[in-house]
């Protein structure tokens, strides 16, 4: 049953050409979308004034005949007529005001939108394609010179490590921590005594962490202890003018040197 | 390459150690790191590559308007800059061009939709085409370095979006993604517009602040670029 | 695309057909050529390339002297043509990144023991250190001017001696070697133990007036130079 203005004729040989036309013609387009925008262009109108109830009629018209002619249609063409009959009914009938949802006119209008916005990109991605392009219109530099990176480690270190360093070596085979009547406890003074001694050499920004005493920073509990007093020792030092503490952001390393011109 | 000769007497010598070089060297060496690469370079890494205090703004704009009808060309991509020929001079070029692959029609309306949409999701694009998007499709665009992925649409499903790329925008010789060919009109006609079906959605609500059907476009990102 | 304004005016309107372009389209040509091409290209080539009646040779001529003191130079590559930076912009093509790092323990400690004895030998490090001393170890440390090659030991095999170098006493913010701190300071800092050291050898004369241990630098010599 179709109520198209091209309606069904006997089957014929013109029939099989036109079945062999549909198949082709699906074929080559990409999504029911597609199909009704070039429908559309058969209305020889402006997409603006295309007649949806027309173009409703034509698309339902094709997918019957489809089905006469036993096509298998991919089913978003088959959602799609179901859509554009429902859209038909409503365009067709008077408008129903206990009926909710949109009117005819509103899901008219949004259909003419989508083809006018698919015949736009069409246009768009056209114009892009015709652009002048790079590798064919004009070109890059043929014969680019090879950026070089060179990669340069550079090794530091502080008077502190050369003085440790030494210290080690001199101290190796009889090495061993020191041993306070509190185990794990590196008092202040002791701290204080041992940077007094240190801070002379210190012209460099260093680490406060590096002035911890040999063997206090395995165990958590003495490396805590050990840090607290060094840190204390490092204000009094800093107090006495001896010495300039820096910190760059929170968290990051207390660094400490002696200051040039101590006063006194 | 003239240094203004008034300041040179009275510079205390060790200033010169920190000063930046005259702008004629400087658009020298614009045009020497130009020159040497073929992917457009980036004002920040031109700065980083120069001796410290040069302007490679100030430095790429005089080199612009020095090569201007000349054979090669300054042309600026995104962020960046390059030296590319004259695209009137193709025709001597024969021997250089590249073949690109040739794209399918559903290849390049995607493209254009993403360039025009972007950032746009593969719901929208598929909204757009009436057709599902094969995966080959994005993953060819995505292979040619044509597209990448945005940032994620802030709606339910938190989707991935995408946007054009700059070997997009060299490719076809566009300062920026706003230059594209008839932006303007087609965003005042409203095409641009991210219209929901008014089927698909039950929103009647005019002014409902966020959308909560999946896969509808938040207006506000949508034309951000 | 602008053309080249200047010559605009005098170039004949449409018999270019069988009238070579203007020397200044000419001179594009060539530019354009020259920087797309992937190789140096020949006069012959160029003139194969470019429109009937051309004269590449004229134009190349005209075109180096433009490039003339720019950031990149026309340059002769055996009888072909080529693009090339300038010579003296060749630091702008290398990119230098500098990671610092702690030298190792094995490159301090061999450090150490050659700014408290130097000179000193190999052997002599060895045994000081207790372990063999890599040549890796040693060659870095030369590498980074920090140690050198001292005068050769009056010893049987004659072995050269190693010292440390100025660039070892501004990194370290000394005058000389002898400003090292000495045995009784390292220990009053807490650096070294009350005990008398297993080693003989000892930096200052005031601790350990006699230190025979064999190998051990004769103390006159420590602290020459």
């Amino acid at each position: 049953m179709t109520d198209a203005d091209n309606s069904s004729e006997p089957i014929s040989v013109t029939d099989r050409l036109a079945a062999e036309a549909l198949v082709v013609d699906v074929d080559g387009f990409e999504g029911p979308l597609d199909l009704l925008l070039n429908m559309a262009r058969t209305q020889k109108v402006d997409l603006r004034k295309i007649s949806v109830l027309a173009l409703a009629q034509q698309y339902l018209a094709f997918v019957e005949k489809a089905k006469a002619l036993r096509i298998e249609l991919a089913a978003d063409y088959l959602v799609m007529a179901a859509w554009l009959a429902f859209l038909k009914s409503r365009l067709l009938l008077p408008p129903d005001p206990t009926e909710e949802g949109p009117s005819g006119e509103d899901l008219a209008a949004h259909l003419a939108f989508q083809l006018e916005r698919l015949q736009a990109m069409r246009e768009a991605a056209a114009r892009l394609m015709a652009r002048d392009r790079l590798g064919r219109d004009f070109f890059a530099r043929g014969l680019p010179e090879r950026m070089e990176r060179v990669r340069k480690v550079q090794y530091t270190a502080t008077l502190l490590d050369l003085m440790q360093a030494y210290s080690r070596i001199r101290t190796r085979d009889d090495f061993r921590p020191f041993v306070m009547d509190r185990d794990s406890v590196f008092t202040m003074e002791q701290a204080l005594d041992r940077m007094r001694g240190m801070i002379g050499f210190a012209g460099q920004w260093t680490d406060i962490q590096s002035y911890l005493p040999e063997g206090w920073d395995e165990d958590p509990v003495r490396w805590r202890s050990a840090t607290a007093a060094t840190f204390a020792a490092s204000l009094e030092l800093v107090k006495e003018g001896r010495a300039e503490l820096r910190q760059s952001e929170t968290f990051a390393p207390i660094e400490l040197r002696r200051k040039e011109h101590p006063r006194d | 390459m003239t240094e203004p000769s008034a300041d040179s007497p009275q510079r205390p010598p060790r200033d010169s150690l920190f000063e930046a070089p005259p702008m004629g060297e400087q658009e020298r060496m614009v045009e020497a790191i130009l020159f040497a690469t073929a992917e457009p370079v980036t004002v920040r890494e031109l700065e980083s590559r120069m001796p410290h205090g040069c302007d490679p703004a100030e430095a790429l704009a005089h080199l612009r308007k020095r090569y201007e009808g000349r054979g090669v060309h300054l042309v600026r991509v995104g962020d960046a800059w390059a030296m590319r020929t004259a695209p009137d001079l193709g025709f001597l070029m024969s021997r250089e061009t590249v073949e690109t692959r040739k794209l399918s029609r559903a290849a390049i309306e995607t493209l254009a939709i993403i360039a025009y949409h972007q950032p746009v999701t593969r719901a929208e694009i598929e909204e757009i085409r009436g057709v599902s998007v094969s995966r080959g499709t994005v993953d060819q665009l995505i292979e040619m370095e044509w597209i990448r992925f945005g940032r994620r649409r802030m709606t339910p499903g938190r989707p991935v979006t995408f946007v054009v790329t700059e070997g997009f925008l060299d490719h076809f010789g566009l300062e920026n993604a706003r230059d594209l060919p008839g932006l303007a009109e087609l965003r005042a006609a409203g095409l641009l517009d991210n219209r929901p079906s008014p089927l698909g959605t039950s929103h009647s609500d005019e002014d409902d602040p966020d959308a909560e059907e999946a896969g509808s476009a938040d207006q506000s990102e949508l034309f951000e670029d």
